[in-house]
């Protein structure tokens, strides 16, 4: 703002003596021009806003995407229950992160590990730092979370376990992860003004660390400590297919998702009007904001063409669950670095990611680790690699810009190992802090009984056992009701082979 | 707008007095005021794109809103009804397109008028003026076809076509545009921003983004509808106890769920219609960009509240975590906190919600008693939790937020908040003249209907469902494989009894699916 | 920007003079200026935030209709088709993102170029520049993998992947791009923004989002395919009489037609790319944003008109009323505005809709008549109606619409509103052109398929459908409770004739679900 601004002291000084009235007259102009500046910064605001706001709209309509995507996943017998889940996260979350979430993430100021102010958004806005919807926003990114770890435990998880863990991971867990890397008072975050971590701080923009490997290893402990779906593995030990009731959903919910992507990571700039180097130039952030969507679409769809040939040689099937879940490998692996690599690059990080994704599901097969939306292997597996990515690749103008000079940029691009350092220290931090936190939860909850449904449970369903009903009913005639569904719980029925 | 111009203005001849003795102090003043005149101009045109921007995507959301409600009434209702119900949510916005283009818009909003109903832009006719953009037009067609489709979740599953075609034009292109008149209008009687005349009760009535102007409508014409055409076959049994129908699809149910929660997005802080304009002083943080934002907030926590709320009510009444419930539940909360959510604090707005699901829950209980049939509770929701709603802002309304939003000083607001019962009885006042005419319109028409015998369909057809007998066919054909011709033939064997052959012509030509 | 920014301008030395004999005129001047270049890069700034802002969100939403076209084709084929239908539309998406970045956008608008093909921007090298910047190439890229999208319905359900996935990489990498060369970049020769030499018939041909660049190449890509593979069996009897396969859920169609309905507005008014643009007078209340506002506005009128037209015609020709030909006479009445949205008043806009309606009707008789099978209409819908839509904007197009969006004076336009008939032959040449490189390229390519054995997959197959035989598995399992290895076992035994086992195991890995 500073060239708009006016010194009517300065200007009378230049009209000097022959004027009228030098002071009158600078001060008169001089006002004017505050009013220009005044009004730009309402404009400003004004554009920010919207481009915020409506990337946190989109960011929440990824939460229906995971809701169909889970729902399409599991099998019908459970679906009132991945979705009762997913509107949960979305609502508890939503309370949580009002009261104490987003406080806990961006209370600044505020020590390095955790945040104190804006409990209940007291005092927000602040001053121009945090509005209202950088708190919706932050609110959707808290919910994604959430979503990530309930699609590994589905099927065979207690309601009220549920309740418990996500509460306990939208309301604390990830908000402290979210402000050591994000907020500018967070030990490791790269918007730190000093001592930065390594002299370098981590980049992590728009959390494939802090979202995705949060959630992906939050699944991991509960799946691990739950064990496997009844059927998953035979008694010799081979892993059998469970297949999710709707390929429909599954599609449906992947669309949304990326639809939604556009919201994650390009959003994350939060804002749009802000020039970098000179005023007027056709180079800015919006430009920057461009290009972040474009290495995103780029990263998901080098995955997916990736996964679906991969495949193809692997199983010998063009596999369409299977592309989706590698495309999303490839968006949750391009979020850390989205905004700092250039689109080639985005183009090796999907292909990787894909391969990444691959490896980790041959791997949990092998170890009988079942998941049934393989959440924990795509966010967490591939969100590590995100992670590592971008100490490669990131790019020194990029970065420069982005977060200012003093940041290191990747070791494949000249900038050195300080920033990988700091990337695998981000890594073993998150796995350490979610295993400390989410580990024991998991495990007390299990030796409370909590955590897992009884085996006939399981069998029959949680719908019919705990939701009061099977989510479909296409096949009612008028005689309807709870007899024919009932049937199917009862191995009396006879099924007609197809 | 005028804020933003108007300390901008430069005045050569109150210039060039005080640059006096230049050499050419005249000119020099006028050269320096161009300059300003064109900083001017170009804000006015930089608020207009951000505005129209803003408003723009907002209506395109509420659009997404349609298809939220599509999806919600198609898992509600029975398989076999579900081409109907769907086939009349996507005419609810074909025909409000056009019914609200030739003379809805003009009802609403055909300003300079009377306080009763508007009387321009017939046909977008001198359109657009300095006061409306087709931006508007656009993002009031989207409110007036929401509560069209509001109504029809009340009578789905036993309504003649042809009825539903009369009523949701008679709806969007007459009963909705004069009530959105009286509220929203500047011309409106009752309108909190009216300029024509004093506000009712110094106040007006404030309905910001439509919990009475559209949810109630929607929610009273639907009580009228499924009153006059009574319950669907087998909803009571023959000892009078309710058995419930279930929907044939949870999966579109959530999906209808959440599209609706994200297309509120647009509904409510996009009721502010511009982002642009600053509260106070200039260039201050503060600004109506903050107050989208809070207005954003509020919604979600409402509806977050009434979410949970409703979830752990239900487990203690029913026994089960009901996924379907609480879907309902949330949309109470977001339909109750509509009229408010743009003057109370989000503490207020949790208030709401947890209020919202309490009285959803009361209707239903209501409803059961009374053996009213709504296949998708729409006249609970949205006629119980509206109501709620417009009580609710004339209890929590905040002072410095009503003044901000609809201009003023000290204006009368919510009475626990120490504003008085001024606002609270125009709230008041507004949802009696609402469920007043919307009774008085839309009542003796379903009569008339239900007397002309167009209003339900046959028993038959009923037991059938209407997919059979009126629309060509079941919405799915999961299993079938290739005996597709038979199956064909089997579904028009029920329609037309009289078909002798084993294997039926398919009766409807193959352009037909 | 140029033209916005110019009466900004300050030079020191002009005003130096006029502030003459003040103590330090040419500092004070030069003080002053420094102020107003400040202000005016503000405003560049501003502009660019604003257009990318605008351009960015039309570009999600226009690739949300990619998620429309997966949900509508998956509803209108035979469940056991809807795995291979929905995987071509996310490798549309997926492989039309990595060919237009390596080459189709490079031949699309790399500028500076001849008329016929582009030549810069290859893997988007040197990019941005002050022309273009990268939200252009998101949106553009998303129009693009719309056109294969269109493709991809008509040869549905009898199509070999392999087949499927060579024309997509070559319509969307080459034709497509070619296409959108000479109509939509400075340089093309039909282009009516040309710069690089004389427009056609002094007019250039006007298709604003693309009725022919987009919808008419992939309904004529269609309408090769499908008819080069012929119908699929059991679609058109012995005796020759057409046989409907109806498609396995009408819930997904509906889906995907509001989808599709909410992502056109991303599609019609995002293709302005600017918003904040003033025409004429700067300050004025009506510029670039009341004409996107305008274009979503005839969108959506010729859309509900086409929907209401079909709906009324089906019942009288058919008997029903049916929702699946309401949506697709809907989205025929989308792909006829499309060409002309910008340019002319609501109301032509509603005869736009009611003409597609009826072309789409025609259409799909004459395809009937000639044993013609398109699972989609998507032929029928995009290629008929999308022509209609040219010669609609070479009859209908207003002059001062056209001069303000295209830029210039007198412009001629449409033939029915007194422009002259130039308009309209520079879209019967941009009909005929589309028409003629579509075949002459897409044609001979399915041919070649067809020769190569790689277009057809085998009767076996068909009947069995493709997702058992390729895509391993049925995309549905709602009865399958706890037999659920015994049913992947059956499966199995379809695809590997081989197997002893009564209850097979599955041979996949569980990864692959």
């Amino acid at each position: 703002m500073a060239s708009i601004s006016c010194s009517s002291h300065h200007l009378a000084g230049l009209f000097g003596p022959n004027t009228t009235d030098p002071t009158a007259a600078a001060a008169y102009i001089c006002s004017a021009f505050t009013s220009v500046s005044n009004s730009y910064k309402d404009t400003q605001r004004a554009v920010d806003t919207t481009y915020l706001l409506f990337s946190a709209y989109l960011v929440f309509a990824m939460q229906l995407g995971f809701a169909m995507l889970c729902a399409g996943s599991v099998r019908a017998k459970n679906t009132m229950n991945i979705m009762l889940t997913n509107v949960l996260d979305a609502a508890a979350g939503g309370i949580f992160y009002y009261l104490f979430g987003f406080a806990f993430a961006f209370g600044s100021p505020s020590n390095g590990f955790i945040g104190r102010h804006f409990f209940g958004l007291k005092d927000i806005p602040d001053d121009g730092n945090f509005d209202y919807s950088n708190f919706l926003y932050q609110w959707a990114f808290a919910i994604a979370a959430a979503g990530i770890t309930s699609g590994s435990i589905a099927e065979r998880t207690h309601f009220v376990a549920y309740l418990i863990y996500s509460s306990f991971l939208t309301g604390f867990v990830y908000p402290v992860v979210s402000h050591w890397f994000w907020s500018s008072d967070g030990w490791a975050s790269a918007f730190k003004t000093s001592d930065r971590l390594f002299g370098t701080g981590v980049i992590d923009f728009a959390g494939s660390g802090v979202v995705h490997m949060v959630g992906g290893i939050a699944g991991l402990w509960g799946a691990f400590i739950e064990g496997p779906r009844i059927g998953r593995f035979d008694h010799s030990g081979r892993a059998m297919v469970l297949r999710g009731h709707s390929a429909s959903l599954v599609v449906l919910g992947t669309f949304l998702l990326w639809f939604g992507w556009y919201g994650f990571n390009p959003g994350s700039f939060n804002k749009i009007l802000y020039t970098y180097g000179q005023p007027g130039q056709f180079y800015g952030q919006w430009s920057a904001v461009g290009r972040t969507a474009v290495t995103t679409t780029l990263a998901g769809c080098m995955a997916a063409l990736t996964t679906l040939f991969g495949k193809r040689i692997l199983s010998g099937h063009w596999n369409a669950i299977d592309v989706c879940n590698g495309l999303l490998g490839g968006f949750a692996a391009i979020t850390a670095g989205c905004s700092v690599v250039e689109p080639w690059a985005a183009i090796v990080c999907g292909f990787v990611a894909s391969l990444v994704l691959i490896g980790c599901n041959k791997l949990a097969e092998k170890l009988r680790f079942d998941d049934p939306l393989e959440a924990a292997q795509l966010h967490g597996g591939c969100g590590a690699w995100g992670v590592i990515f971008t100490a490669l690749f990131a790019k020194e103008e990029y970065v420069a810009e982005i977060y200012g000079s003093g940041v290191h940029h990747g070791l494949f691009m000249g900038g050195g190992a300080k920033l990988l350092a700091a990337h695998v220290v981000q890594i073993l931090t998150i796995v350490g802090w979610v295993s400390i936190t989410m580990g024991p939860l998991f495990f007390i909850l299990h030796k409370l009984n909590l955590l897992r449904i009884s085996q006939e449970d399981e069998m029959a369903g949680m719908d019919l056992t705990r939701h009061g009903g099977f989510a479909y009913v296409y096949h009612d005639d008028d005689s309807q009701k709870h007899g024919v569904q009932l049937q199917k719980i009862e191995p009396a029925a006879t099924i007609p082979s197809s | 707008m005028a804020s933003a111009t108007s300390p901008l203005t430069c005045s050569a001849s109150d210039l060039a007095p005080l640059l006096g003795a230049t050499a050419n102090a005249t000119a020099a003043a006028a050269f320096l005021c161009s300059r300003f005149t064109a900083i001017s101009d170009r804000f006015v045109d930089t608020s207009y794109a951000v505005d129209n921007t803003y408003l723009l995507f907002s209506a395109y959301l509420v659009f997404a809103m349609q298809l939220g409600f599509a999806m919600l009434c198609a898992g509600s209702v029975r398989a076999k009804n579900t081409m109907n119900i769907m086939l009349t949510n996507v005419l609810d916005a074909a025909a409000g397109g056009i019914s609200y283009y030739l003379f809805g818009y003009a009802f609403a909003f055909g300003s300079p008028s009377n306080g009763f109903i508007g009387k321009h832009f017939f046909g977008l006719k001198e359109f657009p003026s300095p006061l409306a953009d087709y931006s508007f037009f656009l993002y009031q067609w989207a409110f007036a076809i929401a509560a069209a489709g509001i109504t029809s979740g009340s009578i789905a599953e036993r309504t003649q076509f042809v009825a539903y075609l009369i009523y949701s034009s008679f709806l969007t292109g007459f009963v909705y545009p004069i009530v959105s008149h009286w509220f929203w209008s500047g011309d409106g009687w009752a309108s909190p921003a009216r300029t024509s005349g004093p506000l009712l009760f110094s106040s007006g009535a404030i309905d910001f983004a439509g919990s009475g102007v559209v949810h109630m409508v929607g929610g009273i014409a639907g009580l009228w509808g499924a009153l006059i055409e009574g319950p669907r076959i087998g909803r009571f049994d023959r000892s009078g106890r309710s058995v419930a129908l279930r929907g044939h699809s949870a999966s579109l149910v959530v999906l209808g769920s959440f599209l609706l929660w994200f297309g509120w997005y647009g509904f409510n802080p996009g009721s502010f219609l511009t982002i642009l304009k600053a509260y106070g002083t200039e260039g201050d943080y503060y600004g109506q960009w903050s107050a989208v934002g809070r207005t954003a907030v509020t919604t979600t926590l409402a509806g977050c509240t009434a979410a949970l709320t409703t979830l752990f009510s239900k487990r203690l009444l029913v026994g089960h975590w009901t996924v379907t419930d609480v879907c309902n539940g949330l949309l109470g909360g977001f339909a109750a906190i509509t009229s408010g959510c743009s003057v109370v604090e989000p503490w207020a707005a949790m208030v709401c919600g947890f209020v919202a699901a309490w009285v959803l829950i009361g209707c239903n209980k209501l409803a059961e008693r009374f053996k009213y049939d709504d296949p998708l509770e729409a006249a609970q929701l949205h006629g119980g939790c509206g109501a709620w709603g417009l009580l609710f802002t004339g209890l929590f309304a905040r002072g410095g937020y009503v003044d901000e939003v609809y201009g003023g000083h000290g204006r009368p607001h919510g009475l626990f908040m120490g504003g008085g019962g001024r606002l609270l009885a125009a709230q008041i006042v507004q949802i009696l003249v609402i469920a007043g005419w919307v009774t008085a319109t839309m009542g003796p028409l379903f009569y008339w209907l239900h007397k002309m015998k167009l209003l339900r369909i046959s028993g038959e057809d009923e037991m059938h469902g209407m997919d059979l007998t009126r629309h060509g066919g079941f919405a799915y054909a999961y299993t079938d494989e290739d005996d597709q011709s038979l199956r064909a033939g089997v579904m028009m064997r029920k329609v037309e009894p009289a078909s002798a052959s084993p294997i039926g012509q398919p009766q409807f030509s193959p352009s037909a699916v």
